[in-house]
């Protein structure tokens, strides 16, 4: 970019600190600039005093990604016992219904199914871990 | 005492148990339905577990992941506040059964009072007066004319197998008899099948009246005075207040003594509300409840004892170390509901909250985990706060009531503070000329 | 950036503050400027119960129109006494200092004078009302 | 009574006055400066009128305009709250002038009291007792050794024609005197051209304790009991209780009737506070405000009294109709005056508040006229918000104080509210150990 129009942008910018104006256009020997400084609008949202670190469901971006999520309250396992290999490892593939882990709650253990095929992108959370209602446990493509 | 107690509710009450638990020293687990994440209880608790979709059923009401969470996080007790689990004697079973303590009553007590049938019984075998009535199937006319002599008129002849109204009939004097027991008996045999109907006092103009009391397991029990509750709408308390306009010291110490006398003699211990209908000078035993009540912070406010921390003493074994004497009540205080309801017509109005500004100063307590911005789900009842102001007079506490209830700013949903606020100018109501009909009554004319 | 264009951004932010304008397009030999000011939108405002009705002060459209406002609390009147012509009527040339009306408060009189020459457009309040501290009297042109 | 009160103040104070007028059925004025526009009182009051520019002095403290509102709306009485007029004896007098009712005490009773020297001398030939000094100059070394042991050591030298710390000496023992005397008096005479000193006991680490009157035009007096307001910073109130932890009842009650007994005599009738140092079981007399006083609310907490109305009353002429017999000090009381000032520097932080959100609970009390989205303007004193809380016992006020204060959201502007976390969580404060000089004293350590 020219030197003169970097210099001219930056006149503009300190102008609008000044002044303290929103915005400027400029237009001149066919050079046209437009400097703005909008304040973000502070929707006021309303925080409550005491944060507690959350279980924060990973962003999916792509949407052939899903997330297995608990179905219960309980403690997860990720094999049938402890001596035992896990029931599915990352690079698995999977096919529907068939169990990724177990949850136990209440002395029984739940089985957490797949809900299609697949393959295991990625495993959330440690055998022996408390797990809430839809804490995701595994992501699949 | 409990080091951590899961909080198994919602809203403003389980807001209330998390502020006696954090006034104790003792953390607090919240657990929350998947639409409840932001409520205010979840955020100021010390932890929090998700247990459920929006649904109740599948999350306050959600016994097995309500355990699971208490013992994923180690809780020692278990609070059920009011409504889901509270008089749940399965549920408080299951707690005793995975080493936590149940905040409230011993599990047959809870199912003792909650068999309705049972618990007259008990009551009227320990002494407490129940609306009287033949029992039995009245046969005859004849029978019929006697009871309704030995009951005094008005009574009432319902249909054994009844419901509904059918075979109801109220009889006002002895020459009414005969052709009103002739076409309950018919009605209840084209309705039911069964043509047997018993009788009972008729109460035409009852008030609600309760008495609170605390026992421990000791043996010692006192009462917290009464409230009466009469101001009801499809049999849901709207306003309550204590003292009872209606009754002076003397029937509010031989009630109280009743009460107390009642509870030891069944053994009962923890926080509970016994419940009659008052009419001409008579109390009839309504039912037990065995749990903490919506209404309990007037009786807070004019005795000046927490009732929540005493419930959770009272569980963690500690004995009861107020004397009935110790109780004084100082003053009048009056609670509204303030429901997210169209003042109106009374369709539930869930949404998002707006601006919320709570009224403040002396003797005006908010009970609510509402904020600005939040949402009131449509999944649960539609309280979002309770109003308790209280004075030296309930003149005093009337005129708070009006100033405090004029300061509330709700906006986004619509609430009933339009209905609390021409209720408190009533004359009936100023006066305290109420029974449980007259707001039903009210809210009719004012549309009229 | 030329020294007389910086001068023109600076009129115009001026301009714009005296004005209360959010925007000014301008245009001249070739030189196209634009400077804005936006108000933040609509902050909520909390709306607090009882609202009583307030001396709203007339909107002045054109920069022409000026108001003359009670520089103090008390009754204003428009004669100096019952029975003489009110000081000033609708459609007068007024001069700069010359009394348009008395503001009594305390037993005092004190008189409201024309802050400049001009001509009065209106007269928003009555002879004898109670005035409050900048109360609207007059509109000027 | 009153028809009309017209409130000559702003912020929590003019709210406060408004809440007890409107619940004792009076209309009420607010006046307003040109950017209080907005503020709460104003938007509650049945009547508003500005009165002036946003600086004080030309709205706040301007007599005529005040007086010109109420005469224009009619009021027949005016509240000066505290600060701005309210110890202001000329502006009384205007109010009397004009027909009107000043809600206070006779306006030569303000003179009297608000003229220090005049003040300790009626307190002194009253019966309370106050420092105890020379009075007079002390001319000689042997005079200054002989006012030594008179009066016990520590003592402290102070130039007659003193201020600022200049011609000051603290004398620990009588060998340090003479070189304190003579050091004090060069200095004096260097900084103020006049040797003259006096000696006085001193106190090194008193406490602030004042008592709470209501009195009668008919000579009825009666106290509601101490305020312990030591936690100071900069001579400004921070944090006040009551009971105050370094007294025991005997002392209460001795205090107490000695104030009673000097009210009477001095023939003060309305609200007033007598406030006093305290060290070593003893109180010296330091003045009386002749006003309603800011930490109010936490004697109103522990004795159930609204003490605005009975202000009111008192100023309407009504005889005051409760004996000190039927005063009763429950449980304890807090009060934190939350500023609006950056906690680790205090300075001012005025602003637009963004989010607002009030405690709430059982013997919780906010009083504030802030609201979501309003302007703490940078014209006025800093407090935004006072938080008080009772209990049955000091530590459970404690305990409910520190749970209020983690509820409490407060956004857009910085406030002391951080300070008051720390402040309940010192081992001194917990203990009731604390002076005049404490809180600064740890305010600097935190610092550090």
């Amino acid at each position: 970019m020219d030197k003169q129009i970097e210099d001219i942008i930056k006149d503009l910018a300190h102008l609008l600190q000044e002044t303290g104006l929103n915005e400027i256009d400029y237009e001149k020997d066919g050079v046209r600039l437009r400097v703005a400084n909008r304040v973000a609008e502070s929707v006021p949202t309303t925080v409550v005093p005491v944060a507690k670190p959350k279980v924060e469901a990973p962003q999916v971006e792509e949407t052939q990604k899903s997330l297995v999520c608990s179905p219960i309250v309980g403690i997860v396992y990720m094999s049938p016992n402890p001596n035992a290999p896990t029931f599915v490892k990352v690079g698995d593939k999977v096919k529907a219904g068939q169990t990724l882990c177990m949850v136990e709650a209440m002395k029984t253990f739940n089985p957490v199914v797949a809900e299609k095929d697949g393959v295991i992108k990625s495993i959330l959370v440690e055998s022996g871990a408390p797990v809430e209602y839809q804490q995701p446990l595994f992501e699949m493509e | 005492m409990f080091e951590k107690v899961l909080i198994a509710n919602r809203g403003e009450v389980a807001l209330r148990i998390h502020r006696a638990c954090r006034e104790m020293g003792i953390k607090t687990v919240a657990v929350h339905s998947v639409v409840d994440v932001n409520a205010m209880h979840v955020k100021l608790a010390d932890e929090a577990v998700c247990i459920g979709p929006a649904g109740a059923k599948e999350s306050y009401l959600n016994k097995a992941n309500i355990i699971s969470a208490a013992l994923m996080t180690g809780a020692d007790a278990i609070h059920p506040g009011y409504g889901f689990l509270s008089e749940n004697a399965d549920f408080a079973d299951m707690v005793e059964a995975h080493g936590m303590v149940w905040i409230g009553p011993k599990p047959e007590m809870i199912r003792k009072m909650g068999d309705k049938v049972e618990a007259r019984k008990l009551a009227k075998s320990f002494g407490l007066p129940v609306i009287p009535g033949s029992d039995e199937a009245v046969k005859t006319v004849l029978d019929a004319i006697q009871w309704g002599e030995a009951l005094g008129y008005p009574v009432i002849i319902k249909a054994a197998a009844g419901g509904g109204g059918k075979g109801m009939r109220v009889v006002n004097q002895a020459e009414e008899m005969e052709m009103a027991f002739t076409l309950a008996q018919n009605e209840a045999r084209s309705a039911f099948g069964n043509d047997d109907v018993y009788i009972e006092k008729y109460l035409a103009h009852p008030r609600h009246i309760e008495v609170q009391v605390l026992a421990d397991n000791y043996g010692h029990a006192i009462h917290l005075g009464e409230r009466d509750c009469s101001l009801q709408r499809n049999h849901q308390k709207i306003l309550e207040e204590t003292p009872s306009p209606a009754l002076n010291a003397e029937q509010r110490q031989s009630l109280g003594k009743m009460v107390v006398d009642f509870v030891q003699k069944v053994g009962y211990s923890n926080v509970g509300t016994v419940e009659f209908l008052y009419e001409n000078g008579q109390f009839y035993f309504m039912e037990m409840n065995t749990r903490l009540q919506v209404e309990h912070p007037i009786t807070e406010a004019i005795t000046g004892l927490d009732i929540v921390r005493e419930q959770i003493r009272l569980s963690a074994g500690q004995n009861l170390d107020i004397r009935q004497e110790d109780i004084q009540f100082n003053g009048a205080a009056i609670e509204c509901r303030i429901n997210a309801e169209n003042p109106d017509t009374f369709v539930p109005c869930p949404g998002k909250i707006g601006q919320w500004h709570v009224p403040g100063g002396l003797a005006v307590r908010v009970d609510s985990g509402m904020y600005a911005g939040c949402d009131v789900p449509s999944n649960y009842d539609s309280l979002v706060a309770k109003l308790i102001v209280s004075g030296r007079t309930r003149n005093g506490a009337l005129m708070r009531l009006r100033r405090a209830l004029g300061e509330f700013v709700i906006e986004g949903i619509s609430t009933t503070i339009p209905l609390h606020q021409e209720i408190v100018q009533s004359p009936d109501f100023i006066d305290g000329q109420y029974d449980i009909h007259w707001l039903e009554g009210f809210i009719n004319n004012r549309k009229g």
